[in-house]
């Protein structure tokens, strides 16, 4: 049970992000952006910096808010709510996640905060069935060679925060996005966004930090990264519940509202079910991740929330679409963009399936170890 | 007499745990059937003792006296150490009816013989076409005298073949313009020629369940409980601080933790896909554990609950029917074997827990009622 | 002409696969969208020239009179060698209508100028708020001389926007007594004034459902087929022969091939629970083949199928559903990518399955209807 | 497509069956039995036999009827509607196949196709999991010593058929119930019958066949057997279904009959499609395992028909329970027997999750061996 004191604090912040992100025209603005061909928004990620979204978990003596992840969890249901297509998530989890831990000292730290800059981390590599375990993009002599892959927010950004092989084990180093012998290719993902995949040939790159601490702090981050996707996912799922509640109750077939069945109705009572339950389930996650300083711990309880996410958001955005019937398949609909911008996020950092086999390992693993 | 409320949780907890640990017989946790009152006596003059049989009631009528969150404390240890809920209609059903309801001559009689289990009370509110919709409950009391005579049938009375007394809805006025009216709370013995009970069996043998027939049987009109014909409203107060309970995440956390004992002894869970089996059910209890939590914080903190609780009960009993399955499952060939699986040292009897899910979504309200209800109460959805 | 329904079955297999083989343009194979005509039009021509445009028409209209065993080899193997359906209202729905409910004069206009695809047709069925439920349509069509003047709004309709004609459900008789009575069914040129075509865009963002408007659009009178206010009973007859199509493995088949492939090039049937999950699919897809032969043989019988037929939709187009989810699991962090994904020398477009796979359980009347329709014709359940 | 010819053929022994079966009181026999404590009525395999129930598919120049496991699945089919006791699947597929293809000669063969001989089948050990792979029970000079596990019938069988190691491999032999050193427990199952745990110390036994043979000969038989297991819950989820759908045509609440709910109707259709699927599926394998020779095609059909029909026993019977509402959970009604059963027959011969796994293996092997 959380104090009350926090809680109040995070329903402030609700009701703030939730009011910025309707003014700045809801998921209207999202589709805007989509049909217009652009990714996202950099004057929306500007004032999202200065309203203060990107630090909510970062330490105050860092310049941030010190809310922790659980207010990172509040602003990312909002940004699910209206599926905007800034990488905050992205930002706030592996961006600031790994500025934060390694190097709280750099300029950039400052500048992600307040939106002033924008840097897309990339620490993911392609192997022959999905991601590779091994990493292979080595760092030497100042210069970055190899791949990598599934870069959130790689179009459009500045700077790339790289995880590299060096000589001396892991390093994160900074590389401009027009550098020199750096290839990025997008590809297209279902919401619009797209995914950067890097190809570095003796790429000049700033070391940030080097050794177990990188490793380390990676972890952490994508944890982080993990539990707050679950928390956009969460919301993506309320509001496409809401959205097709309300269709529904308007919709007529044999002169009643399609409401009125009690197949749809029960129907509609399962998906709110599993939104209340994905909600309490994340939220709960993220205040206990929180209190935790165990890495494999807050890495378990982050695949239980993304796991419980995917889930959720699979059965509500598939079943709204059957819900709304054929104009659900259309694009005029909004439905079909919560549908659409699910999947992205699903497939990012893994989803339900893998999430529940490296949720059940740890816990044997903890379990052996008790 | 000890203010527990003023306690800390864990040191609440720590004292409850303590006791129990001590104090309940081995042999009488987690049971797998619902005992008579002889089995479980010992044990009750124990808590009788103690002053705990009545965690829920107030001080002065001889309980506890516990807040909400320290209710929850000391069921969750109870579930925890599998003690049986022990022949508690008395104590969780008729009790705060009374004290809420009841006259201060009632208090005074039948409180302490609550406590003390001299009278053992059976719950009289199904009946033939009335199960889900207690609106047509059929059995009717008649005034005669000081007397209040009854005829009809009451169906899945829980325990009546072992207990004194019944506390019922019954029909009091048959002309109430609508159905839910012209109902009424009255307690009765179950002693007398008019009363005959008949155990049911289910379709795993037990016989826990009972029909009851009235046939002129009697009670005195003093043992009316509130007003007449405002039985309805008095049985809705009742039944929604029962509905956090009946979602409570218990049920499945015992199944679950007696699967994976199960599982790990037969070397199920070198058997990847029956992992990814249990991490599905496992992550189904914990997270509805989470939701189960804002509900109890709700309570802690004083409010109401909404209709929306009943989103509990369907999850968890789901939820608790899918790892009885999974039990079954485990087990292979022996799937279909009754009595206790051995397995090194662990003893899980699996059909039993099968048999034991099974009712769970249909008593209560069943879920279909539940989701009907809350695509109504909750989400608004039209007629 | 040759007498095709003389082969035996594995003949007339061999003869057909033969000339798919040889003759259907490589890039044309498993398409996945539906082409304009210019697209398949060289295609086209070689089946016509064949003769073999109209497989079930009666060979005196020059289709190749196809029994029922034979049509189900026939689409079988197209469906084997991923051959588009091409444009094929006008010989699927059109040419079937007017060789049953026709008059001679429209035969020998009509008929010949489907094969030749001189015209190209789409259907005017769905209305907005008239899609599983076609008694509510509202189009009217007006005698105003020799011609209807019609006036409306069709939805849905596939292809319109590359379509010259448009057969369709109108109304002709507003107070007719039951709704679904006063519909007619019309012939109509898309090439006119009083007809608008707007694009519908899909969520995977493609355009091949329409919108057509009806502002006094016109058509001569004797572009009726039937009789007039009879267009229900025809529909609904056309509809009958469709139900066993909608409900072919061949969907599902196709998509578990390319599910298998894929799952093989990424390596994900190293993981069990993968396998699995793609065993359960398989067996659906399988056993649903099992039970459409059952219907196949009746319909080779020359037997009428029942409404019972419907399950196979039902069964079908949600365990295509599921397949194409098990391909969004099996592509991992590239689940969410749009176009085809490279896997060894396979390429699958996974999402493209999976938009395909949305609608089937909306079409053709939604399962939701399809689950109502079961429930009172074949088991009788009452209102 | 099965020849008219054939089709008739089946048609009039599945009448006769379900006569036969009915006469002798229907499901209201199983019941009966049941509270008797008898496991089932030797009076009835006496009566089964001579109908020609056992020899369906034995063929004729053995003594049998000569129809195939086709008609097979018939008779397991109406076995399986009334929830006869009986071992009559035990009988054709284990006990039958066995004897048909190793021993034809013996005596037993005639004597169990006419009912006079019970023989019960005892090949299964246990081991730490469950089924053991590895057979320890051994056979040496005439004698038995070991255990067998899951032996259907042992309750008043005359005779065991046992599978045992001896030093040239695999034999078959044949032990009397009564014979020394033999101890048989009978475990109960849940609806009413019980399977047999046999030990033996230096258990006489006569040697029926040895070798390859005899693992060959066993393979088919399971195979045989596990098919018609499906074939019986066909019947069983079937019969399950009809009784379930009269009930909800019936019952009434809140004033109508709870089969006129939207909910009620589509979970009622979504019973009938399983039902239906499975019946198809199951019919369609007897028939083709028939028509086929190869040994593993075989086994890999009879896993397809055990999964699909187990898969659709479990839901229905499950659903019907809850469809009935609180009285399905007593033993008045009858549908309490059909689940007890179909619980019996899904973990008799392995279930769904064991069957999908042995049938994707078994279709691996064969692509690669293609």
């Amino acid at each position: 049970m959380q104090s009350s004191e926090q809680e109040e604090d995070l329903r402030l912040l609700r009701e703030s992000a939730r009011t910025l992100f309707d003014r700045a025209g809801g998921s209207g603005r999202s589709r805007k952006l989509r049909d217009a061909g652009g990714e996202f928004d950099p004057d929306m990620v500007r004032e999202l910096g200065e309203a203060g979204v990107f630090g909510v978990a970062v330490p105050e003596e860092q310049g941030g808010l010190g809310m922790g992840l659980a207010a990172g969890g509040v602003i990312a249901e909002e940004v699910g709510r209206v599926i905007a297509p800034e990488p905050v998530v992205a930002t706030i989890g592996l961006g600031l996640g790994l500025l934060r831990r390694l190097c709280p000292e750099h300029p950039k730290l400052e500048q992600l905060i307040g939106g002033e800059a924008s840097l897309a981390v990339a620490w993911q590599e392609r192997g022959p069935g999905g991601a590779s375990a091994d990493a292979t993009c080595r760092y030497a002599d100042g210069k970055l060679t190899g791949g990598k892959a599934w870069v959130v927010g790689a179009g459009g950004t500045q700077d790339f925060l790289v995880v590299a092989e060096a000589d001396g084990g892991p390093v994160l180093v900074l590389a401009e996005a027009s550098a020199d012998g750096l290839v990025t290719t997008r590809r297209a993902q279902a919401d619009g966004s797209s995914l950067g995949e890097l190809s570095f040939s003796g790429t000049p790159a700033a070391e940030l930090a080097c050794g177990a601490a990188v490793q380390g702090a990676l972890s952490e981050a994508v944890a982080d990264a993990t539990a707050l996707a679950a928390a956009e996912l969460v919301g993506l799922s309320q509001r496409a519940f809401e959205i097709t509640l309300d269709y529904i109750k308007t919709r007529e077939q044999f002169n009643k509202p399609i409401g009125s069945f009690q197949v749809i109705q029960h129907r509609a009572v399962d998906l709110n079910v599993m939104c209340e339950v994905a909600q309490a389930a994340v939220r709960e996650v993220l205040m206990r991740m929180d209190g935790e300083t165990d890495a494999s711990i807050r890495a378990r309880l982050a695949s239980r929330a993304k796991a419980r996410a995917v889930t959720a958001a699979r059965k509500v955005t598939r079943d709204a679409i059957q819900l709304h019937g054929a104009v659900g398949y259309t694009d005029e609909f909004d439905i079909g963009l919560y549908l659409n911008r699910a999947l992205v996020l699903s497939a990012w950092l893994g989803d339900d399936a893998y999430h529940r086999r490296i949720w059940f390992d740890a816990r044997e693993e903890e379990g052996a170890a008790q | 007499m000890t203010d527990w409320n003023a306690m800390s949780d864990a040191e609440f907890r720590k004292e409850v745990r303590g006791f129990l640990e001590a104090e309940y017989p081995e042999e009488l946790r987690h049971l797998p059937h619902r005992p008579k009152f002889a089995e479980i006596e010992h044990w009750h003059r124990k808590l009788h003792t103690k002053g705990w049989v009545a965690p829920a009631w107030p001080a002065e009528y001889g309980g506890m006296g516990l807040n909400a969150a320290k209710l929850l404390i000391f069921y969750e240890e109870q579930q925890r150490w599998g003690v049986n809920r022990g022949r508690d209609m008395g104590v969780q059903m008729v009790g705060p009816l009374i004290i809420k309801f009841g006259t201060q001559k009632q208090k005074n009689y039948w409180l302490p013989r609550i406590l003390s289990c001299e009278d053992i009370w059976c719950q009289g509110y199904s009946e033939p076409g009335a199960g889900s919709d207690l609106a047509n409950l059929r059995t009717r009391a008649e005034i005669d005298g000081d007397d209040f005579v009854i005829n009809g049938q009451k169906i899945w009375t829980t325990m009546a073949h072992d207990a004194t007394h019944i506390f019922m809805l019954v029909r009091t006025d048959p002309d109430a313009p609508k159905k839910q009216q012209g109902i009424s709370f009255v307690l009765a013995s179950m002693d007398q020629p008019g009363v005959e009970v008949r155990t049911i069996t289910t379709l795993s043998g037990e016989t826990e369940f009972c029909e009851v027939f009235f046939d002129n049987a009697r009670t005195p009109r003093e043992n009316l409980v509130g007003e007449l014909n405002k039985g309805w409203t008095m049985a809705k107060a009742l039944l929604s601080f029962e509905r956090i309970f009946i979602g409570s995440p218990s049920l499945a956390q015992n199944a679950l933790g007696q699967l994976e004992s199960f599982a790990r002894g037969r070397g199920a869970f070198d058997d990847p896909v029956f992992r990814d089996r249990f991490a599905q059910a496992a992550l189904d209890v914990e997270d509805h554990a989470a939701l189960y939590s804002r509900f109890a914080d709700q309570l802690k903190r004083g409010e109401t609950l909404g209709a929306d609780v009943s989103m509990l009960k369907i999850w968890v009993t789901e939820c608790f029917q899918r790892i009885t399955e999974l039990m079954i499952e485990a087990a292979g060939p022996d799937g279909g074997t009754v009595g206790p699986l051995q397995v090194g040292n662990v003893s899980v009897d699996v059909l039993a827990s099968f048999y034991k899910a099974r009712p769970t979504t249909i008593y209560g309200g069943s879920n279909e009622i539940q989701r009907n209800i809350l695509s109504k109460a909750v989400l608004g959805l039209p007629d």
